[in-house]
C-alpha cells in the first residue's frame, strides 16, 4: 500500500460515496415512483439532475457567509465520512476512522448542518430560519435514542472506536450488533430514518410548508453542493449503521449489499407515512425509541 | 297562506316597501328607503331567523342616474331567500357599511367601491382589491368602454384582424337567432 | 470556465438540462388544475425528469398557466427575474396567447412575449395533459439545439420589454435591483 | 519577594489607589488597572511556577486559638491562577472603552480590582480563615458591582446577595465544626482530623460545604440569583463575573470534596456505585441544572439573559463531572472550566461590545450586523462552535473528556441527561449568532454601527487563538491537568501520549487530524468554487424569494429572534418551562413569616415583666450548663 495508492484511495472515498449515494437517491425515487403506480424517473436521474445544477450560469449570493454556507456544509459531511470506515480490512478504503472515534463521528455529524445554518441566516429568507430551526429542534428529538444506542454499543463492546466495534463483530452472522443488542439497534433505527429524511421527519425542508426550508434562497451552484452533500450524507449514514451493526463490510460489494437492504427500509417508512409535526417528532422520539432503548441500556447494566 | 305570503304582509306594513313581490317562488323582493336598510336587514336576521347572508351586489341603473344595493340573505330552517334594495344617487354614491351585522359584507363592500366606486362610510378597509394600481374611472360603471381602454394599455398580435369581429356577431345575429 | 461557444461540453451540459427540467410550482391562471395529473400516475410527467420545485431560486422551468391579470403579471415578471440563467417559459392556454376569451378585458393582458421572453406556446382553453407533455418535448428540442436561451433574450433587449411593462404598470415598476446586479460572490 | 502569600495585596492596593488618584486625573485608573493586570499575570506565570510548593505562614502570634494564615502554591491553584490572571487582563482590556465615560467609572476599578485581589487569595489560601475571608470579600465587592448599574432593580442585588451570604454562612458553620474537631485552621490538620471523624459529622460538613459552593455554581435549587445577577451587572463585568468567578465554586468544591474530605472517606458514607450520596445527588443536580437552563436559554429574547442560562447550563455539566469522583471525571471538569471561561469571556466582551455600539440588547432589535462588525461574528462564531462542543475546536475536547468519564464509570442516565441539553444547546447557540448578527436589520439605524472599540480586538483575539489551539492540539493541556490533579491527590486519568491527541479510557481521537482534514476539504472546494465557476451575483438584501411579493424597508423580516417559541409545544419541554422553583421559595417564604408572627405575639409582646423572665431564665439555664 505504497503512499501513491494511500493518496489515490484518500480522493477516492468521497467520490465513491458520492457516486453510490446519488444512485441509491435515484433508485428510492424510481421505487416511490412506483409505488405510486407511475413510471418514474430512469435511476440516473439525481445524478442528471446535479450535473445540470453545476452547469447552471448564474448564481445569486447574499454576501461571503452566505457564499461559505454549503461550502461548509460539504467539508463538515466528508469531513465525517472520512473518520467512518469504508471497508473493514484496515488497508483500503478506511479514511482516517484510527484517528477518530464514534463521538468525534456524531459531532462531526452535525457541524455541517451548523455550518449550512449560517449560510441560510445571511440569505436573510424567513422560511430558511424557520427550517433551520425545525431542524435543530428536531435534532433534540433524533439525538436521543440515536445516542442511548451508541452508549450500550460502547458499554457492550468496552470501546469508541468503530474499527475495534468492527473487529468485534466479526465472525458470521450470531456475532452481529443487530443481534447482540437488538433493542439498541431498534432505536437507533428511528433516529437513522429521522436523520435520512425519510418522511415522517423530513420537516426542515417540506417543499409545501417552508418553501424547502434552508436551501430556500440557494440556486444553481450552491444547490448543486447541497444536492451531492445530501446525497453523500445519506451514504455515510448507511455505512455507519452497517459498521456499527452489521459488521462492516469485507469490500465494496458486501457494502453496497448491506446498504441497499437498509436503505430499502427508509423506503418503506418514506413511502408510507406523512410528515410529523417538529413537536409531534420530538415527543414521538423521546416516547418510544427512548423507552426501547433505555430497556436495552439497562439489560446491558445487568448483564 | 305560505310563511312567505305572511312575511310580506308583515314587511308590508312594517316598513312600507315601495316595491314588494315574489321574482321567484321561494324568494320575496322589497325595495326600501336608503333609512330602511339597516332595520329590514336586522328583523329579517334576528327575528325571522334569516341567518346566512348570501350576497351584496350594485346594478347600475344609467338612465334613472341611481345604483341599486342588493342584500340577499338566506333561511337556513324555511329554506327561503329575502332580498332588500335600496336606490342611491350615482353622482354622489356612498351608504353606510353593514359589516358589523355580517363579517363578510366587508368584503363585497370592498369590491363595489373598487368597481363601482360607492363610498362606504364607516368601512373598516377600503383599498384596492383586485385592479391593484388602477388609475381610471371604476371598471364596472356601464359609461366605462373596455374596447377603448384596452386599444389604448395593450398591443394585439398581429393577424388578428381580419379573420372575424366577434363584436359585429353579437348584435344582428343574436337578433336573428331569437326571432327564429 | 463556462465556455458559452457550442462545443463538446456545452452539448453535454445541454443534454442534462433537457433532461432535468424543474418546474415551479407556480399556478397563475386556471391551467393550474391541469399541473397536477400532468405530474402524477396517469401522465407522469416526472419520466422525463420533471420535478417540482419550491422556490424561483432552484427552478428552470416557469409554467403560466392561463389569463395574466396585471396584478399577477408584476408577481410573474418578479419570479422570473429571480429564476437563473438557462429558464424557460411554457404558456399554457390562447389567454396568455391573444387574450383568448378575455379579449377585451381590461384587466387581462393579451400577448404574454411582450412581457417576458416565452420558448413555447401551447393553445387550448387549458391544453389538456397530454398537449402539456407534448409542449414539454418541443421544449426539450429547444433545449438539445441550445436556442431555449430567453435569459439572454431578456438580458440584451430589457429596454423593450421594460417599456412594455412600464406600458401596462405605469409608474408602479417593479424594483429593478432584482434585475440589473454589480458584481461580487 | 513577591509570592502567593503577597500577590493578593497588589490588586487590592492599585484598586483603592486607583480609586482616589483617578480622583484627580480619570485616565490613572485605566493605566494603574491595566499595569496591575500585566503585573499579575506576569507573577502568576513565572514567579508562582507551576510546582514551586512553597508554605508561607503569618501567625500573629495571638493566643493558641488562631496560628496564623497559610499562603501556598501547587499545580492545582496554579491552573485556576492562571484562569484569574488572564481573564482579569482581559477584560480590564475590554473594560477601558466600555466604562469610559460612566458615571461610576471609579467604583468600578475599585471593586473590580478587589474582586481580583480576592479571587487570588482564594486560590492561594491554604487555611479555612483566609479561604473563609477572600470568599466574603469576592461576594461583597461583587454585591457592589451587580448593584452598580443604574438600571438594576432593586430584587437582584437582593437575591443575589442572600443566596451568596447564606451559602458563606453554610460553608463558616461547616469550617467551626471542623475547627472543633481538628484544633487547628491549616489544611494539612484539617484532612487528618476528617478522616477521623463519625459518618455522620463528615455527612453533615459535606453536606453545607456542597450548599456554600453550588451556590456560586448556580445549580438548580440556589441559582434563582444567576440569571439577573448576570444580566443587570454592569455589562464590562459579566464576562469576569459568569467567565471566572463560577470557576471559584469549581475550585472549592474540588478542592474540599478532593484534597480535604476526599471523595475517598466520604464514600464509607451511603456509597452508591463507588462514589458518596452526596456526590450522586450533586451529579443529579448538575445534569438537572444543565437541562433546565438549557431550554429556559433558548426561549429568551435578552442576549445577556441567553448567555446567562447558558453559562449556568455549562457549569451544571462541570459539576456533574466533578461530582461523580472519579480521576477522569475531575480532569474533565478542569478541562471544562478552563473552555467554558474562555468561551464566556470572549462572547460576553464580544456581547457587551455590541450593546455598546448598538444600544440595543434584545434579539428583536438588532440583526444583519455581519456586514458592520466582521470581528465580532467570528469571535461570537468561534464563541458558539465551542458552546456547542463542535470538533474543530476546544470545546469538543473537554466535552469528550467528560463523555469518556461517565461512560468508563457506568453512569449512562447521567449520561443521557446530559445529551439533551447539549444538544439543545444547539438551539441558544445558532439563536445568539442568529438574533445579532444574520437575518435582515430591525431598525436602519443599525446599517451605521461602527466596529467593537479597538481595546475589545485583543482579547477576542487572542481567546479565538486559545480555543483554536485547544481545538487542534487538545492534549496540549493534558500536562497541566495532570499536575493539577497530582496537586489534590488524584491518580493520572488520561493515557494520551503527544498534543494532538487525546485518549482515555475507551478511545481516543486526533485533533490535529480533524482539523487538517477539515481544513484541506474547505481550501479544495473552496478554491473550486470560487475560481472554476461563473461568479456568482451580488443579491439586494430584500432580493429574497418572499412568495413573489415584493418586501419593502420595513416590512418585518428579521423573524429569526423568535427560536424557541415552538418549544413549549413540545410536552416535555414545555412542562420544564413552567416549572418554576420560585414558587417553592415563595411558600417557604410564606411559612416562616407565619412563624415569625406567632413567635412575635407570644414572646416579644412588649411589657417589660416578661423579657425580664425570659432573661433571668436564660441565666439559670446558663449556669445550669456550666456547671456540669
Amino acid at each position: 500500500m505504497s503512499t501513491g495508492m494511500r493518496i489515490v484511495d484518500i480522493i477516492a472515498y468521497p467520490f465513491i460515496a458520492f457516486l453510490i449515494g446519488m444512485l441509491y437517491m435515484g433508485i428510492a425515487r424510481n421505487i416511490i415512483g412506483r409505488i405510486h403506480r407511475r413510471w418514474g424517473p430512469p435511476v440516473l436521474q439525481n445524478l442528471i439532475d446535479v450535473f445540470k445544477l453545476y452547469r447552471k450560469r448564474e448564481a445569486g449570493s447574499h454576501g461571503v457567509m452566505f457564499h461559505l454556507g454549503p461550502i461548509i456544509m460539504v467539508t463538515g459531511v466528508v469531513t465525517c465520512l472520512y473518520f467512518i470506515p469504508m471497508l473493514s480490512d484496515g488497508r483500503w478504503l478506511k479514511g482516517f476512522s484510527f484517528d477518530g472515534d464514534l463521538i468525534l463521528v456524531t459531532y462531526l455529524m452535525v457541524l455541517g448542518a451548523l455550518g449550512m445554518a449560517l449560510g441560510v441566516g445571511q440569505g436573510g429568507v424567513p422560511f430558511g430560519v424557520m427550517g433551520v430551526t425545525r431542524g435543530l429542534t428536531r435534532l433534540i428529538g433524533l439525538e436521543i435514542p440515536y445516542f442511548i444506542a451508541i452508549i450500550v454499543l460502547m458499554a457492550h463492546y468496552n470501546t469508541a472506536s468503530i474499527n475495534k466495534i468492527i473487529e468485534l463483530q466479526a465472525g458470521g452472522l450470531s456475532n452481529w450488533a443487530m443481534f447482540k443488542v437488538p433493542l439498541a439497534f431498534i432505536a437507533s433505527l428511528f433516529s437513522f430514518w429521522g436523520m435520512m429524511g425519510a418522511s415522517p421527519f423530513d420537516i426542515p425542508g417540506a417543499p409545501q410548508e417552508v418553501a424547502s426550508g434552508p436551501a430556500t434562497e440557494f440556486g444553481g451552484k450552491y444547490l448543486a453542493l447541497m444536492m451531492s452533500s445530501r446525497g453523500i450524507f445519506g451514504f455515510l449514514k448507511l455505512t455507519l449503521w452497517v459498521d456499527l451493526f452489521m459488521g462492516g463490510a469485507a469490500n465494496l460489494l458486501i457494502l453496497v449489499g448491506k446498504t441497499f437492504v437498509l436503505f430499502v427500509t427508509v423506503l418503506f417508512v418514506t413511502s408510507v407515512y406523512s410528515r410529523f409535526k417538529v413537536e409531534q417528532a420530538v415527543d414521538f422520539m423521546w416516547r418510544y425509541p427512548t423507552i426501547i432503548g433505555l430497556i436495552a441500556l439497562v439489560i446491558e447494566m445487568v448483564r | 297562506m305560505s310563511y312567505l305570503e305572511e312575511l310580506k304582509v308583515k314587511i308590508e306594513n312594517m316598513f312600507s316597501p315601495e316595491k314588494c313581490y315574489f321574482p321567484k317562488e321561494n324568494l320575496l323582493s322589497f325595495l326600501v328607503s336608503n333609512s330602511e336598510v339597516r332595520g329590514a336587514l336586522s328583523y329579517l336576521k334576528d327575528v325571522e331567523g334569516f341567518k346566512h347572508f348570501v350576497m351584496l351586489s350594485c346594478v347600475d341603473w344609467l338612465e334613472e342616474g341611481k345604483f341599486e344595493l342588493v342584500y340577499i340573505v338566506w333561511h337556513p330552517e324555511k329554506k327561503v331567500n329575502a332580498m332588500v334594495k335600496t336606490k342611491i344617487d350615482r353622482e354622489k354614491a356612498e351608504f353606510q357599511s353593514l359589516h358589523d351585522m355580517w363579517r363578510q359584507i366587508c368584503t363585497y363592500e370592498r369590491e363595489i367601491w373598487e368597481m363601482f366606486g360607492v363610498n362606504f362610510i364607516g368601512h373598516p378597509r377600503l383599498e384596492p382589491f383586485i385592479l391593484e394600481d388602477w388609475k381610471d374611472m371604476p371598471p364596472m360603471r356601464r359609461d366605462f368602454d373596455t374596447l377603448h381602454y384596452v386599444n389604448e394599455h395593450y398591443e394585439w398580435r398581429e393577424g388578428r384582424e381580419e379573420s372575424y369581429k366577434p363584436r359585429d356577431y353579437i348584435g344582428e345575429a343574436f337578433d336573428e337567432w331569437r326571432k327564429k | 470556465m463556462c465556455t458559452d461557444n457550442p462545443g463538446v461540453w456545452e452539448y453535454i451540459a445541454n443534454w442534462a438540462r433537457k433532461h432535468s427540467i424543474w418546474v415551479l410550482a407556480y399556478g397563475t391562471g386556471c391551467g393550474a388544475i391541469e399541473m397536477p395529473p400532468t405530474m402524477t400516475s396517469r401522465y407522469d410527467a416526472e419520466r422525463f425528469g420533471l420535478r417540482g420545485a419550491a422556490t424561483p431560486r432552484q427552478a428552470d422551468l416557469l409554467i403560466i398557466s392561463g389569463y395574466l391579470a396585471t396584478k399577477t403579471l408584476k408577481r410573474v415578471i418578479r419570479t422570473y427575474e429571480q429564476m437563473y440563467d438557462p429558464k424557460y417559459v411554457l404558456a399554457l392556454g390562447s389567454c396568455t396567447i391573444n387574450g383568448g376569451m378575455y379579449w377585451d378585458s381590461y384587466n387581462t393582458i393579451k400577448k404574454l412575449d411582450l412581457y417576458i421572453p416565452v420558448d413555447v406556446y401551447v393553445a387550448g382553453c387549458m391544453p389538456r395533459p397530454e398537449a402539456i407533455i407534448e409542449g414539454i418535448i418541443a421544449l426539450q428540442k429547444r433545449i438539445e439545439e441550445g436556442r431555449a436561451e430567453g435569459a439572454k433574450k431578456y438580458r440584451e433587449n430589457i429596454e423593450w420589454y421594460k417599456k412594455n411593462q412600464r406600458e401596462v404598470f405605469g409608474d408602479e415598476m417593479l424594483p429593478d435591483y432584482t434585475w440589473n446586479f454589480e458584481g461580487g460572490i | 519577594m513577591i509570592g502567593p502569600h503577597n500577590i493578593v495585596l497588589i490588586p487590592v492596593v492599585i484598586g483603592i489607589l486607583a480609586y482616589f488618584a483617578g480622583k484627580l486625573v480619570r485616565p490613572v485608573r485605566e493605566g494603574l488597572t491595566l499595569l496591575s493586570s500585566l503585573f499579575v499575570c506576569y507573577v502568576v506565570l513565572f514567579k508562582a511556577g507551576l510546582n514551586t510548593i512553597g508554605i508561607y505562614t503569618y501567625n500573629f502570634s495571638l493566643p493558641q486559638y488562631f496560628d496564623g494564615f497559610r499562603f501556598g502554591n501547587n499545580g492545582f491553584s496554579w491552573y485556576f491562577a492562571v484562569i484569574i490572571a488572564f481573564s482579569y487582563l482581559f477584560v480590564s482590556l475590554a473594560s477601558f472603552p466600555l466604562v469610559k465615560d460612566k458615571e461610576y467609572h471609579g467604583s468600578f476599578y475599585l471593586f473590580f480590582n478587589i474582586v481580583a485581589g480576592a479571587l487570588l487569595g482564594i486560590v492561594y489560601s491554604r487555611d479555612l480563615v483566609s479561604f473563609f475571608i477572600f470568599w466574603e470579600i469576592m461576594t461583597w465587592s461583587s454585591y457592589f458591582l451587580v448593584v452598580m448599574n443604574p438600571n438594576t432593580k432593586g430584587k437582584t442585588g437582593l437575591t443575589y446577595i442572600v443566596f451568596n451570604v447564606a451559602g458563606a454562612y453554610a460553608m463558616l458553620t461547616a469550617m467551626l465544626i471542623v475547627y472543633s474537631y481538628a484544633g487547628s485552621f491549616h489544611f494539612d490538620r484539617v484532612v487528618k482530623a476528617v478522616s477521623l471523624m463519625t459518618n455522620s459529622t463528615v455527612f453533615f460538613i459535606s453536606l453545607l460545604f456542597a450548599i456554600g459552593f453550588l451556590v456560586k455554581m448556580a445549580t438548580m435549587p440556589l441559582h434563582i440569583w444567576a440569571p439577573d445577577a448576570y444580566t443587570e451587572s454592569e455589562d464590562s463585568f459579566t464576562p469576569f463575573f459568569s467567565g471566572t468567578l463560577s470557576k471559584m465554586g469549581v475550585y472549592g468544591f474540588i478542592l474540599f470534596f478532593g484534597m480535604l474530605i476526599g471523595f475517598v472517606n466520604i464514600k464509607g458514607v451511603y456509597e452508591i456505585k463507588d462514589t458518596s450520596l452526596i456526590g450522586y445527588i450533586v451529579a443529579w443536580l448538575g445534569v438537572v441544572t444543565s437541562v433546565f437552563a438549557t431550554f429556559r436559554a433558548i426561549v429568551q429574547d435578552e442576549i445577556k439573559r441567553l448567555l446567562a442560562y447558558s453559562s449556568i447550563a455549562q457549569v451544571g455539566y462541570i459539576v456533574t463531572a466533578m461530582a461523580v469522583g472519579t480521576a477522569l471525571g475531575v480532569a474533565g471538569a478542569l478541562y471544562h472550566a478552563l473552555i467554558h471561561s474562555v468561551i464566556k469571556l470572549l462572547l460576553f466582551i464580544t456581547v457587551a461590545g455590541v450593546i455598546y455600539r448598538t444600544g440595543k440588547n434584545k434579539f428583536s432589535e438588532l440583526g444583519g450586523l455581519i456586514t458592520r462588525m466582521p470581528l465580532s461574528y467570528l469571535a461570537v462564531l468561534f464563541g458558539i462552535i465551542g458552546l456547542a462542543g463542535m470538533p474543530p475546536f476546544g470545546g469538543f475536547a473537554s466535552k469528550w473528556v467528560i463523555y469518556m468519564s461517565l461512560i468508563k464509570n457506568h453512569y449512562y442516565f447521567l449520561l443521557i441527561g446530559m445529551i439533551v441539553s447539549s444538544t439543545a444547546a444547539f438551539l441558544y447557540c445558532y439563536k445568539l449568532i442568529y438574533g445579532i448578527f444574520l437575518g435582515h436589520p430591525s431598525s436602519q439605524g443599525l446599517m451605521e454601527v461602527k466596529e467593537v472599540p479597538g481595546f475589545l480586538w485583543v482579547p477576542q483575539i487572542v481567546l479565538m487563538m486559545v480555543l483554536m489551539l485547544t481545538g487542534f492540539f487538545p492534549g496540549y493541556i493534558v500536562p497541566f491537568i495532570e499536575t493539577a490533579m497530582k496537586g489534590i491527590g488524584f491518580s493520572v486519568a488520561f493515557n494520551s501520549t503527544s498534543a494532538y491527541t487525546l485518549s482515555a479510557a475507551l478511545g481516543g481521537f486526533n485533533g490535529f487530524v480533524v482539523i487538517n482534514v477539515l481544513g484541506a476539504i474547505f481550501v479544495f472546494v473552496f478554491v473550486w468554487y470560487t475560481l472554476f465557476f461563473p461568479k456568482s451575483k451580488r443579491l439586494h438584501r430584500l432580493d429574497i424569494y418572499w412568495a413573489a411579493e415584493t418586501p419593502d424597508e420595513n416590512t418585518p423580516l428579521h423573524y429569526g429572534y423568535g427560536i424557541g417559541a415552538e418549544l413549549d409545544r413540545i410536552p416535555w419541554v414545555g412542562m420544564s418551562l413552567r416549572t418554576h422553583i420560585t414558587r417553592f421559595y415563595e411558600k417557604t417564604g410564606e411559612q416562616i413569616s407565619g412563624i415569625a408572627s406567632v413567635l412575635k405575639d407570644v414572646v416579644f409582646n412588649g411589657d417589660g415583666q416578661i423579657y425580664m423572665l425570659y432573661a433571668i431564665l436564660t441565666l439559670v439555664s446558663i449556669f445550669l450548663l456550666m456547671g456540669r
